[in-house]
Formats: structure tokens, C-alpha cells, sequence
């Protein structure tokens, strides 16, 4: 674990998240049932809520658990739709979505565009990786009815302004999404303030299990259900609830929460930390995304070594050095080969995308395994540069 | 993922650099994915004295190089140049989907070093 | 949980499941990753999918982890309405689901008949509350296109004919579905001899952690996704792997798998002395479903107490006995007053579906356990009858 | 889920039974579920010297009429039947929504106490 630069990947159980998973095992009956069994289900699940809510600055009567960021997201998109076809049968529909959501929202966009008659807008990020709320307001139409921005990229960490979005679309009828996913757990997140919607997030990515997470939906906004069933979290979404990994995310959610100001001071320290150290160590190295340090996540750094192939860097990262980074999403690379879309989003050439890492810390990030990261890339693009002697400096460069 | 094979060979490369009096130097280059491969070879008589590479790509392509070199050096131009496709294979072990690229990689070096130098 | 005699509704975790969860605690790695350390997830996700696929007759291939039955069932549902649509875009397009099917069947079949154009017929079972392949036979339409029928009915153990109904669709552009999520651990289930093109099941009906569960889909079926993202899954089912919980229904799906058929004999002995016991101190007691052994589950009793509301009877064998018992299905009962749509469909009149009790065991539940329960239904009702002597014998009954 | 006051109503109950004597007899019926509910009350002079019930329902109707009975048992006739509106809500505690119509069933009981025999 001391070698894991990878934690916008995914990230270990905390201490408690892993408590709260052992006691939930023997509170097995059904939250639904009758009998006085389920009462100790019931105040878990509750328990659980409170805490998610408080994380996020919701109510609790807001929070639908999920199976993870990509349902809330799917949910979110096709659910919107799908309360609007009820409303109004046929009608015509626009969307807007961002150049760099995850795949679980852009994938859903073009379903959507697909099977399901709605026009979509993709709308660019700048050079920093930023939405601008203008962008926003210059692709609306009079069907515009759904809005989807991540609140804070997985790849490069950019923040986006989405109270402001959220405050130009207000009062035009348009479900305002947010994909939260990434911002949980590594910066203050108030759904009431940011004023969207729906809200998406997943345990996984603040220290709780994988294969539970949940959306805030905002009281009074309709959302038709994805998976319907057995009238589960109040009929919003059927089946039967995930008991132990609900209490083990809520507990992620308490620790995150107490220690949300302290850890994301140390975030930043160690983040300033090693990117200091690669500047030392590394010729030319570029990082991306944002400038402005409150418009990017305090954990995240994506690096680029021109004329190194990340790829092959990683993999003598793992082997020599027991090290864990990653290129581009983790969530995409079913095809190995694929160029990242968010950096393509933000102009990268395809030789910069290719030396491009992306690493990502934890709070309880060792101050000495980033001094040992450091020189690990140094040493490893040093025998890359051995190898690659002379010819990469005739290789041709797009950029 | 990396087979063992693989791993050796990119992570503790042995035969890395060029030879300036190279008898021959084999070359390739992956349009798609940019991957270049050059290996100088130093003939003596029929024997393959040295083999030497540069590679520039991903990590299994960078095994490629290493693989090869390893494998013609000591060898004579006609044994080398005559590996049977199977071993050819087993250089590289066993290769997932994507890295199949770096088998033709291999047998394309193996190709080259079968055409007569004057095909060149 | 001596008491619990709800194991339809949900189970407590084995053993093995709760062992395998513990330990996967350890390996947090996303599965997809390129770095040494998600060999270790791997690992773990080939051997849940290799458990899982042993249990229920399947090839590993052929098995996508999901959140549960009811995310397995809204799948399939939808995924192959949303395939067909890909395939025929606009073309008429017709279903069949039987009227006992679960919630998570009935409102996917409603929602798809309401949003997404598609024809419904429900077929009505017999009174035994069996599906007759000519029912479905009959109910075909020259553009049927999905037929959904249960392998095993949650409230009634009704064991519908499959296969036979499998049999009779083949070769017809069908895509014929089951929801297997009851028979699963209660029977053998071979998914290639059945013949259906897909089959849900879920980790916690069969002592596995509750949150998680899949879809058999046959080598060949084309299905659309329901939760698009990140590839997860070949890119049939997007989310980040709930890596213990898989590890956990692995290991459920294994003990259940070694214990099978002893586990059945147990069940069904068990419940013959129930049944037994029940016709000895309860007068009139009548027991819902086939009457072939071999068309019921082995673990479930449905049983009709005519003149006793169930509801009193439940709640006082809950609180002087601490004894669990469901009335209807345990999922639906957000509405607390609706009948059973089950027992209405076998034809069962209100007044004897508020006299029913299910109870549901498990092969390990004790026999004395069992004479327990007797006793404690014989003196339950010997009290609400002093307390509804004679006014009870002046109810309408309807029967 | 059922409060304490219910269960304890429901699972011991305390006046069940039929008065053959009973000086007045309160009845109900819900036509929706079918619950049936029947009050014997036997009267000295101004007193409700016995009250005993029989029930035919849910478990929150059970305990309505035993909850019923304890509370006009030994009381005069006119305290019990101008119990206050509160004072009735609290004889069952804190109610689910789906056991509301169990209060509603209350109220009625004391209405009917409070309405003059010959009114029945
Ligand atoms: C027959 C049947 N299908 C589907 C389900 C739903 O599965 P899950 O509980 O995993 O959502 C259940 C369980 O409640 C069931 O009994
Ligand atoms: C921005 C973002 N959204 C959504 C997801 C998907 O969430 P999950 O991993 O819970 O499926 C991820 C994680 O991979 C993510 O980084």
C-alpha cells in the first residue's frame, strides 16, 4: 500500500468503514419487514443516511442509496428523462452534458441521443479543463431539459463551478445534475449551496466498499425510477438494500466528514510536495489541469513527461518499485489502447497524452513515499531515456 | 499485465544502446501507436557478435527489443534468421490482446533479419 | 434467529461468505487496473464467477455480476427490448410476464409498456399457482419478443416449467428470461438445461451478502447494458466491481453448491414436519401452491388459516414468541395494506389471503425449532380466537 | 412496528371476553379490511362497574379495544365518555400511518359511548 498513488481509482476501507461492515453482519433481517427484527436494519440504514447527508450538506430524506457512482449517474440522466416523458409524452428534449464527465455520464448521454430521441449538446472544457458557466448558457435551447457537470474530474482534478451553472440554468425547468463522484471526501461538498438537482457519489472513492454509493435528489424534484421493484427507498429504487455496505459507507462518511478540513490540508502539503519534487527531478515535466489551487482537487496530479511513454514508465513503476499510477482513467481502460477523452478535451497532442501519468493521494499519504515516488520516476525515466537513446529524439512529434 | 517473460526484459534490460560499427541495423516503427525499434547487429563472419537496441514505446515493446537481441546474439546469421516461428513465439510468452502488436513486431525484426542484407 | 422462519425474504450470511468477505478486505485494487496489484482482484472476481457458474449450470463467461436480483431482472428486461430496438429501431414489439412474477418483473413490465411502446399480456397461473407452457403458448403474438417467467415463486415455492416453456419459444426471435432469484440454493438449477437465454439471481436468498447478485446470460444473447461507464463487465454492466461482496456470494454460491442436495432433503423433511405439526394443532389449516412435491420449493409453506387474521397472528408470534413470519412477499410491502398479488392471482378471495402466512426455512434450521413454531401458532391462535369469540364467526366471509 | 402501548395491548390482553349482563353494547365495523370490533360494558348507576371486549382484526385493532376497556373500566360514565381528544390519542401511543384508521376506530368507540343509549 505504501507504493498506491491511485486513490481516484479506488481507495482501502477505512478502520471504521471495515467495524461498521463486521457489526452489520449479524443485522441481516430486511429494513421492510415487520417484525421487530428489522428495527436494528432500520436504525442502520438511518444511521447511514445521516451520515452521507452530513457529508454532503443534504437532508436526509435526499439520499437514495445505489450501487455506486455509475447507477446515481445513470439513474440521474435516464431518470430525469424518463419523469419528463411522463409529463410531457413526446416532446421534444435537449441535453447538455460536458466533454469530460466520466463514462458512466457520457455513455448515458449517447444512449439517450440514441434510443431515446434527445438531442445533445457536448459542451468543450478550456485549456485548464474548465467548464465555464458561459459555455453552459451559449449550448442551451428552449428543449433544453437536463444539464450534466462532474463537480470535480477524475483525471485532472479540475474543480468545476457548479453553483454557478446550477444559479444561470435556475427557474428554466432543467434538471441540473452534478457527478460528485471525485469531489467527496477531498473537498467541502454542500448540495444545498452548489443548488443542483441531483448529486452522484460512491463510497469507494472516500475509504468505504465498493459496489454501494447513492444520489442526493433535491426535495421535490421528480426522478422516475431505474431500477424499479419491491417500493424500496420509498419507491425510488427497488431492491433489497445493501445492509453491510450501507453501514460501512456511512461510517466512511462520518470519518471523511472529521477529518474533511485536516485532510485536505495534508493533501495539498503532499501534493505541493511532490510536485516540487518532480520539477527538481524531472526535465520538462508539465502538469495539468487547472491553476488557480480552490479550482482543482487537492489530491490529484496529472503529469506529463514529454518524450517518455507513460505506459511503459508505469509498468517499471510496478515492477521495480512496487508503485501504483495510473494513465488516465482507471475506469476506461477496457481499451488499453484508448487516448484519454479528457485530455484530449483539453488540447493535449496524442504524444503529450501518451507521457502522461495521473497520480493521486491519500491524506494518510506518507510524506517519505512521495520523497521515494519522486525518485523512482527519476531513476525509471532515466533507464527509459538509456533505452530509448538516440531514436526518440528522432521520433516524430505531433505537437 | 506483463507476463514474466516480459517483465525481465523491460525492467532489467541487457542489451540496450547502439553499436557504431554495426554490420547491420534492423528497424521498425508503429505508425499508430509511434513505437519505434532499432537493433544494430555486429557480424563477425557468420556469427551474430553483438546485438544492441533502442526502443521507444510501450513496455512490451521495449521487452521486444531486448528479447530479440538476447536471443540472436551468439547465434550464427543462418541459425538466428532461421527460428522457427513457435520459438519465435515463446520469446515473448504469453501475450495478452493488446500486446499482440509486439509479436509482429518480433517476427517483422526476424523477417528482416531473414532478407539478404542487399534487400535493404 | 432461532426463530426466523423468513428465509424467502432474505438470509443471514454463511460462514464461508462472511470468512470470504474478510478477507477480501485486503484486496481493494480495482479489478482493471494495469498494475500487478489487481492480479489479486482478478483473482478473486474469476473465482466468485466460477463459483457462481458451477451452481447454476452456466459457463463463466456467461455470468455478469450485478447488484442484486432486482437490478438482474430490470436488466434483462430492458436490455432486451433496449437490443431489439438497436437491432428494429421503431418496430411493434410485444411481451409476456406471468402475473406472480416478482415486483422487480411487474413494474419493468408496466414501465416498458408505459415509456417505451412495448405490448404486454400477463398470463394468469392455474390455481396451484403453476404457468402452463400453453398459457404462454397462447398468449404469443407474431411480434412477441421477450417472455419473462419465475423459476420458483417467493411466496407460494410454486416451480414454474421452464424449461418446457424454454422448449416451446425456441427458434422464435425470444428472448426468454427467468427470474431464478428463489429457486437458487432451494434446487438444482442448470441454466443451459433450462434453455433460457437469461436467468437473475442474488447473493442474499442464498446466504450470501445482500447488495450483490447477476445474470446468467447465454453465450450469443445480445443485450443492451442498463448501467452504462466504465467497461466493467466486458462493457455489458458499467460500475466498479463490489469486490467483497462478489468475493462473499462466491463463497455462499460454493457451500451452497456442496450442500445441495443433502440441503434439500433437510429442507424438505423439515418442512414436511411443519406441515405436519400444522395439521395437528390448527383446524382447517389449508396449504397454498402444488400439490407436486416436485413443482414446490422445499423450504416454503403457504399457509391459510381461515377465520385468523394473519397480520394479529404474525405480530403476536413476533412479540410473545420472537418469531419471524412473513405475510405476502417481503419486498412489496411498502404498501402495508395491499393484498398479495400472488394469492390473488392463484384465486385466493381477500379474506383468505389476510389468513395467510408464508413460512420460509432453512436447511439448517432446528427441529425443534420447528415444533417451537407449532406450538407458538397453536397458542397465537387459540388467543385471537378468545379474542374474536364470537365475532368472528358473524365476519362476511367471501369465500 | 408496533409502540409498547400496543404490544402490550395485543400480546396480554386483559378484558377480553363478552359481558351476558352487559348494560350497553358499542359496536364496530370497517368495511374496507373487515376488522370487526364489539365493546360489552356493564353499568352500576353512573359506573362502568366492567368493560370487556371482543376483536376480530389487525394487531393495532386488537389492542384498541383492550385499550378501550382499561381505560373506561371503573370510570363514570360521563368521565369516560368526555375524555379529552388527547387523552384518547395517547391511549395508543405513537401511530404508523397504515395503523391510523385503528385511532379513527377509537374515536368512534367514544363517540358512541358519548351518545345516549337511546340513541343507538
Ligand atoms: C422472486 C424474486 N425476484 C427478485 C427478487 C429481488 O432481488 P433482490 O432482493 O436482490 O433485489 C426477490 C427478492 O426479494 C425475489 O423473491
Ligand atoms: C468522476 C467519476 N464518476 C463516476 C465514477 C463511477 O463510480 P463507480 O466507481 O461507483 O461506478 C467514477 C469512478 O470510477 C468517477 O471517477
Amino acid at each position: 500500500m505504501d507504493g498506491y498513488f491511485d486513490f481516484n481509482a479506488t481507495t482501502p476501507m477505512c478502520a471504521p468503514a471495515q467495524e461498521a461492515l463486521l457489526n452489520a453482519l449479524r443485522t441481516f433481517a430486511n429494513p421492510s419487514s415487520h417484525y421487530r427484527m428489522a428495527k436494528a436494519s432500520r436504525a442502520l440504514m438511518a444511521n447511514a443516511r445521516a451520515a452521507v447527508a452530513a457529508l454532503i450538506g443534504a437532508d436526509r430524506e435526499e439520499i437514495v442509496f445505489t450501487s455506486g457512482g455509475t447507477e446515481a449517474n445513470n439513474w440521474a440522466l435516464k431518470g430525469a428523462i424518463d419523469a419528463l416523458r411522463a409529463r410531457e409524452p413526446g416532446g421534444e428534449c435537449h441535453m447538455i452534458v460536458s466533454a469530460i464527465e466520466h463514462a458512466s455520464v457520457l455513455e448515458v448521454a449517447h444512449y439517450l441521443q440514441r434510443y431515446r430521441n434527445v438531442a445533445l449538446t457536448v459542451v468543450a472544457p478550456d485549456a485548464e479543463g474548465l467548464i465555464r458557466p458561459q459555455a453552459v448558457i451559449d449550448a442551451l435551447r428552449p428543449d433544453t431539459r437536463l444539464v450534466s457537470v462532474m463537480l470535480a474530474n477524475n483525471e485532472i482534478g479540475a474543480v468545476q463551478p457548479i453553483a454557478a451553472i446550477a444559479e444561470a440554468l435556475r427557474g428554466r425547468g432543467i434538471h441540473v445534475h452534478t457527478d460528485a463522484v471525485q469531489a467527496i471526501g477531498k473537498r467541502p461538498v454542500d448540495a444545498h449551496a452548489l443548488g443542483v438537482d441531483s448529486l452522484s457519489f460512491a463510497a469507494h472513492k472516500f475509504c468505504g466498499p465498493k459496489g454501494v454509493g447513492g444520489l442526493y435528489l433535491r426535495t421535490g424534484v421528480e426522478l422516475a425510477p431505474l431500477l424499479h421493484g419491491g417500493g424500496q427507498e420509498r419507491g425510488l429504487r427497488g431492491g433489497t438494500e445493501a445492509l453491510a455496505s450501507i453501514a460501512a459507507m456511512g461510517a466512511a462518511a462520518d470519518h471523511a466528514r472529521s477529518d474533511l478540513d485536516a485532510g485536505i490540508a495534508r493533501m495539498r502539503a503532499l501534493r505541493e510536495t511532490l510536485r516540487d519534487g518532480l520539477r527538481g527531478k524531472v526535465a520538462n515535466v508539465v502538469f495539468n489541469g487547472p491553476a488557480a489551487d480552490d479550482a482543482r482537487l487537492p489530491n490529484t496530479l496529472s503529469v506529463t513527461i514529454p518524450g517518455v511513454r507513460a505506459e511503459a514508465l508505469a509498468a517499471i513503476l510496478d515492477h521495480s518499485h512496487d508503485m501504483q499510477v495510473s494513465l488516465g482513467a482507471a475506469c476506461s481502460n477496457n481499451k488499453a489502447a484508448a487516448l484519454s477523452h479528457v485530455l484530449r478535451a483539453i488540447g493535449l497532442p496524442e504524444d503529450r497524452i501518451r507521457a502522461t501519468l495521473r497520480l493521486s493521494l491519500h491524506a494518510d499519504t506518507d510524506e517519505a513515499a512521495i520523497a521515494r515516488l519522486c525518485e523512482a520516476i527519476d531513476k525509471s525515466v532515466a533507464l527509459l531515456d538509456s533505452i530509448a537513446n538516440p531514436i526518440r529524439k528522432e521520433a516524430p512529434h505531433a505537437a | 499485465m506483463f507476463n514474466d517473460i516480459i517483465v525481465r526484459h523491460f525492467s532489467n534490460p541487457t542489451h540496450t544502446g547502439e553499436l557504431p560499427d554495426a554490420s547491420r541495423t534492423l528497424e521498425l516503427g508503429n505508425p499508430v501507436c509511434g513505437d519505434r525499434l532499432r537493433v544494430d547487429l555486429r557480424i563477425e563472419g557468420d556469427r551474430i557478435a553483438e546485438a544492441r537496441y533502442q526502443a521507444w514505446g510501450c513496455a512490451t515493446s521495449l521487452a521486444t527489443g531486448n528479447a530479440f537481441c538476447e536471443h540472436v546474439e551468439n547465434k550464427s546469421l543462418r541459425d538466428a534468421a532461421t527460428t522457427a516461428p513457435e520459438a519465435i513465439e515463446a520469446l515473448l510468452g504469453e501475450l495478452e490482446p493488446s500486446q499482440m502488436h509486439c509479436l509482429e513486431m518480433l517476427r517483422s525484426l526476424f523477417a528482416q533479419l531473414n532478407a539478404s542484407p542487399d534487400d535493404r
